[in-house]
């Protein structure tokens, strides 16, 4: 559904990204972990055109095109066929959580209002916010910030959604409710790739977990094998260090 | 000295004739050049080739020259080249309408300025949020960054706002009879200049005091995101003064963490 | 000796001004020296500033005379204090095209032929003028204000036809068109000057100076009669203006 | 051609007043900037008396015009301190008068760009410096004011510009700066060669805001250099 | 060596601590552990009067006082005592990391240039960052930044130093580098009051653990017995909480 080949990426000298390929089936929940600089976060905003690659290939919602080749249009149809979950929320402070939700569908989608809110209205109940509706932004706890997020992404029923460490700002308390809507997601057929610290979650939930470390993919597989049985050293040192941290 | 009073009151009446005239210029040099004035900052912030330095130098020059001399520009020599090509219908424009140029183009400059330092404050994540909720870039701009850069934007806007009050009135150069046009027509006859420029202080003390309360309604209405206050009705903040905003410091504080922590995300 | 604070506009070229020396020039000041030299009672002395500062200050008693070209009006005469006796006479007319010159070359006919007249500072002489013009007569002149504008221009505008009559003195007129190098010479048989007549000109006083503008009177008188006047004008001007009295001013 | 040579004739002219114009502008701006500092501080004090008399005060100032505001002081000032001080100061020379109006002028906007700036700082900050020990005037001046003052910048230069073309106020009671001195030739020429007069006046002006402008954004971007990565260093952190 | 008792603090109608003890002992390290928005921060905050108390008692530095009858030379000695590591770090964006330091050893404690660096060269080292001293703080990483930060507590040599969730803004291989500093600080016999997520620190390094929640302490102890045998079921439930996210 989803395929990246040969994806490079360089900032001024520097090579962030070499040579990086990735395969999304529907309803895949892929993990992508690694060391912080590693690029995780440079490669999903790549994908979802909000960074230009230097190099590679992308297949997606009928596109089939070098990077390079990709014209406006293209672009758009990209940005309108991902949903996107950021680290620190980014919720637009000036709407309210419905109008969070509903602002994609009606100017980018086009229906109509009241289409709009109904299908905010279950989206803001599948997180558990459905009493929340008339808060803005600053008056959210970051584990209710954090589900709007994840609600304005699936409402707009994107093909693939992606995670960008949706915890890491959050307190230890509020992670739970957070990854608690991601699992159910996940359940429901939802295809996701998910850059996140949380093993818990990388073992129980995904069926592919991506280790990257310096702008390459070092090791990738099922959880069950990469945690018990990694095949390269620097997995296995990476894994040791997290788990020490608890 | 004794001040003439009922030549006072005489202005004061004639004068409120003037007040429209000056409010027209006032409002028209606002609505032309607030989206142009965004449009160049924003040509500024993402330095389109070709176009930005000549914003740039567009601004530094009418920011840097003064009023009068652009006057002579657009008033004195621009319709007589006009002219050379219409006829003489060329000299039957209004002379309002130079006005309304001469202090568009003079807003425009200062408003690019101040939409380019307001739309910084704004995070980059509400920009890249808009465009992955399917967004084109101009809608995000126009729903999501820009009611939330006008915070702090809005006090420089006022800024702006009551130089252009106090300087529309060099229209009068250009025959144009505002308040202080009629104002100082009257003291002509007379010549109680001091009493003419006592009541137009009047007016515009009053023209600037409601330009100000509507900005800062303006402000609190965008801000209204920012603090779950209760809201004071039109009456009581007529008459309140504004309160160290403690609430906008917290967010901002809040906006100033992530932002360092985004930075330093990019350093690890 | 009482010192006498003396106020000149520094933008009336010739009239008052600032010479090369930063010292008052012009007609109205030299015959103010003239006078001061007439009263030993007396020492002027003499301050630059903008038209605004000059009303304003001797009204309120910061100079106690003013000069900037200044005609009589009832309703100045109500806020200051006008002396009996004129101290110089102002060669007004219009500035018209020379082609045209039949047609505007009065005040009568300028409204008879709907001329259109250039726009005047109401802080101006001449302003009053034109507005007193109205109050007596009809038709009625179209009098336009504007502020204080720049002379080069009126007389470009009056050439292309933007206006038809622009009311000035004559030097101005001498010194952009007619003079070799002045600023309009261009336009030199193009435009012409036609006098419409003089009118007088006066020092205004603060009210509380009646002793002063008293032996101003006295000695003003002396000045003109002796013809010293008529010399400063002439070196002004060009020419006795005090000789215009003679002519109806319409 | 000509026109190129009057304007550089003109601008040989005015430039001599270029010195009142700076003198007047610095002295002014130096005091403005002080008193508008104060205003700041008053506008966000915890006393609702002192906050109601300043925000008058700035409301009041902003909506003043230039020539109004000169009068008020030319004329205004000598009358109180006659009547409170017993003092003539009708004598002082007219240019001290400039800059008092000057600066009541340039402290009220002044005083509004800087508040705002400040409450730019990150409050974490200030509580900082605290418990490092620093008292709070110590904290307000080695840690805030250098942060807020770059963050004011645009919009303070933004003001000093506009400041620097008030010459029209320092006309009015006479003191010759170079708008003065612009309108001065004029006059001398018979209104003459208007055009080219201000052209010349134009041109100084703008050569002297392009400089105000070259210190801005040196000034920002030294400060960038601070606050944002420099990507040399970022490979060796 | 410091005590408060009977602590209270309200903000606006709403009571937030009611009624808090704490007694620390020269050498001791206290963690304070609890649910968001139980009032651990404001709890330092107003010992190190950063905020004001609404009633209570304090015994530091000297002083012996209830919060109410505090003087502004009391309030500066113990300013002057005391030493705070920030969540999100606050080091002085406008200096060097050397001059973040040298700032309080100079202006509030009167050193000379040259003591003062030597003092804070030593600091750095300690943490691990004595190449970075000309940095300033915006070209550091978050670890790197939190280290100034300890460094600039520690300099200071205050009587105890207090930090609230000094690794929570941490990305989690970060975190690991700022408590190993701190463990060493603790071995070194640094009295330290620690609020934190990291239930290993809590468990290794200190000697008390205290469990806050709505305003109360609810138990206190040793953190073996803490961890292991938590007397309410108020703790039970929030250790669980915090160990099923991992
Ligand atoms: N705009 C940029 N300009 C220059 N370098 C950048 C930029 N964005 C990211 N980088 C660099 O690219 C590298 C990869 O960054 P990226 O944010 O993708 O890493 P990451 O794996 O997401 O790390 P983390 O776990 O800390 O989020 C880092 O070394 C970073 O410094
Ligand atoms: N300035 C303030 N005004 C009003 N309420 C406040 C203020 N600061 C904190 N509070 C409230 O006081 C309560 C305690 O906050 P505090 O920050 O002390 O909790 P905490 O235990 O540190 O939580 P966390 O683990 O999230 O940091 C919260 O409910 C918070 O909303
Ligand atoms: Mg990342
Ligand atoms: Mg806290």
């Amino acid at each position: 559904m989803l395929t990246i080949s040969h994806l490079k990426k360089r900032f001024g000298q520097r090579t962030i990204l070499e040579d990086i390929d990735l395969t999304v089936h529907q309803g895949d929940v892929i993990t992508l972990i690694g060391p912080s600089g590693s690029g995780k976060t440079t490669f999903l905003r790549i994908i979802t055109t909000l960074e230009q690659a230097d190099g590679g290939h992308i297949q997606f919602a009928g596109i089939d095109k070098d990077f390079a080749d990709l014209t406006k249009r293209d672009i758009q149809t990209i940005r309108r066929n991902v949903g996107f979950v950021f680290q620190n929320y980014n919720l637009f402070n000036n709407k309210t959580v419905l109008q969070n939700v509903t602002e994609g569908l009606i100017v980018a989608q086009k229906r109509s209002k009241a289409a709009a809110k109904a299908i905010a209205v279950s989206a803001l109940a599948k997180v558990g916010l459905a009493d929340f509706q008339d808060y803005y932004p600053s008056q959210l706890s970051g584990g209710q910030a954090q589900r709007v997020g994840i609600a304005r992404a699936i409402a707009l029923n994107p093909k693939v959604i992606f995670f960008d460490e949706p915890t890491s700002a959050l307190d230890p308390e509020l992670v739970t409710d957070v990854l608690q809507v991601m699992r159910q997601l996940a359940a429901e057929g939802m295809t996701m790739v998910v850059i996140t610290h949380q093993m818990s979650f990388a073992r129980d939930v995904s069926n592919q977990v991506i280790f990257m470390a310096d702008g390459h993919v070092i090791e990738k597989g099922q959880p069950s094998q990469l945690f018990t049985t990694p095949k390269v050293s620097r997995t296995k040192q990476f894994l040791a260090e997290i788990l020490a941290t608890v | 000295m004794s001040l003439d009073t009922a030549f006072m009151g005489q202005v004061f009446k004639l004068t409120l004739q003037g007040v429209p005239v000056t409010l027209k210029i006032v409002l028209v040099a606002l609505i032309i050049s607030l989206p142009i004035g965004f449009l160049f900052a924003l040509i500024r912030i993402y330095q389109v080739k070709v176009l930005s330095p000549l914003v740039r130098l567009y601004v530094s020059f009418v920011r840097g020259t003064p009023i009068i001399a652009q006057i002579l520009i657009v008033y004195s020599a621009f319709p007589s080249f006009l002219a050379q090509f219409i006829g003489k219908t060329a000299f039957n424009i209004d002379p309002i309408i130079y006005a309304y140029i001469v202090f568009a183009l003079n807003s425009v400059a200062t408003l690019t300025e101040v939409f380019r330092s307001a739309l910084q404050t704004v995070d980059k994540g509400q920009l890249e949020a808009g465009l992955l909720v399917g967004m084109t870039p101009a809608q995000t701009f126009l729903r999501v960054i820009l009611p939330q850069a006008l915070i702090s934007a809005l006090p420089n806007i006022t800024n702006t706002t009551l130089y252009l009050i106090k300087n529309s009135s060099l229209a009068f150069i250009m025959s144009v009879k505002d308040i202080t046009a009629v104002a100082k027509t009257q003291a002509a006859f007379s010549y109680n200049f001091l009493e003419a420029y006592l009541v137009v202080w009047v007016y515009y003390l009053v023209i600037a005091y409601v330009a100000e309360f509507l900005f800062s309604t303006l402000t609190h209405y965008f801000s209204r995101y920012l603090v779950a206050e209760p809201n004071k009705n039109w009456f009581q903040r007529l008459f309140s003064f504004r309160q160290p905003n403690t609430a906008v410091t917290n967010t901002q504080a809040k906006r100033a963490q992530f932002i360092a922590k985004e930075v330093n995300h990019v350093n690890n | 000796v009482t010192t006498v604070k003396v106020a000149y506009a520094t933008t009336n070229y010739p009239i008052t001004y600032q010479n090369s020396n930063k010292q008052g020039d012009g007609y109205d000041v030299a015959i103010m020296k003239a006078v001061d030299k007439a009263l030993p009672q007396y020492k002027f002395k003499y301050t630059g500033t903008s038209d605004d500062d000059v009303l304003i200050g001797v009204k309120s008693g910061k100079y106690a005379v003013g000069v900037k070209n200044i005609f009589y009006t009832a309703d100045r005469a109500k806020t200051y204090l006008f002396p009996k006796n004129y101290f110089g006479v102002s060669d007004s007319g219009f500035v018209v095209r020379t082609k045209d010159k039949a047609k505007y070359d009065s005040l009568k006919k300028l409204t008879k032929n709907h001329g259109k007249l250039v726009p005047i500072a109401p802080q101006n002489g001449q302003y009053a003028v034109i507005a007193d013009y109205n109050k007596k007569h009809t038709p009625k002149i179209k009098l336009g204000s504007a502020d204080t504008f720049v002379v080069s221009d009126a007389l470009k505008w009056v050439n292309e036809g933007r206006y038809d009559a622009f009311f000035a003195i004559k030097p101005m007129f001498q010194a952009n068109v007619e003079k070799k190098n002045g600023a309009n010479a261009d336009l030199k048989g193009k435009l012409t000057y036609v006098t419409l007549g003089g009118i007088k000109t006066y020092p205004l006083f603060n009210k509380d100076q009646k002793k002063l503008a008293a032996a101003y009177d006295q000695a003003i008188k002396k000045i003109i009669a002796s013809g010293e006047a008529s010399k400063i004008s002439k070196k002004y001007f060009g020419q006795d203006n005090f000789k215009l009295l003679n002519q109806k001013f319409d | 051609m000509k026109e190129l040579s009057l304007i550089l004739q003109f601008v040989q002219q005015i430039l001599p007043a270029i010195w009142i114009t700076l003198l007047i502008s610095v002295i002014s701006i130096g005091i403005g900037t002080i008193f508008g500092f104060l205003l700041a501080w008053g506008k966000m004090s915890r006393l609702k008396s002192v906050r109601w008399l300043t925000s008058i005060y700035v409301s009041v100032i902003r909506a003043t015009p230039a020539i109004i505001m000169i009068f008020i002081v030319y004329y205004g000032l000598p009358f109180l301190f006659k009547g409170w001080f017993h003092l003539n100061i009708e004598g002082w020379q007219r240019m001290y008068f400039v800059i008092i109006a000057l600066t009541l002028l340039f402290s009220a906007p002044v005083a509004e760009i800087m508040r705002s700036a400040y409450l730019a700082v990150p409050k974490g900050q200030q509580e900082a410096g605290l418990l490092v020990g620093m008292t709070k005037f110590q904290v307000f001046y080695r840690i805030l004011l250098p942060q807020a003052f770059v963050i004011a910048l645009p919009n303070f230069a933004n003001s000093v510009i506009n400041l620097l073309k008030e010459g029209a106020l320092t006309f009015t009671i006479g003191v010759v700066d170079m708008v003065a001195k612009a309108q001065m030739i004029v006059s001398n020429n018979s209104g003459g060669f208007a055009f080219e007069t201000y052209g010349a006046l134009a041109l100084i002006y703008w050569v002297i805001s392009l400089a105000i402008d070259k210190f801005v954004s040196s000034a920002e971007k030294a400060y960038r250099r601070k606050r944002q990565t420099i990507d040399g260093s970022r490979e060796a952190v």
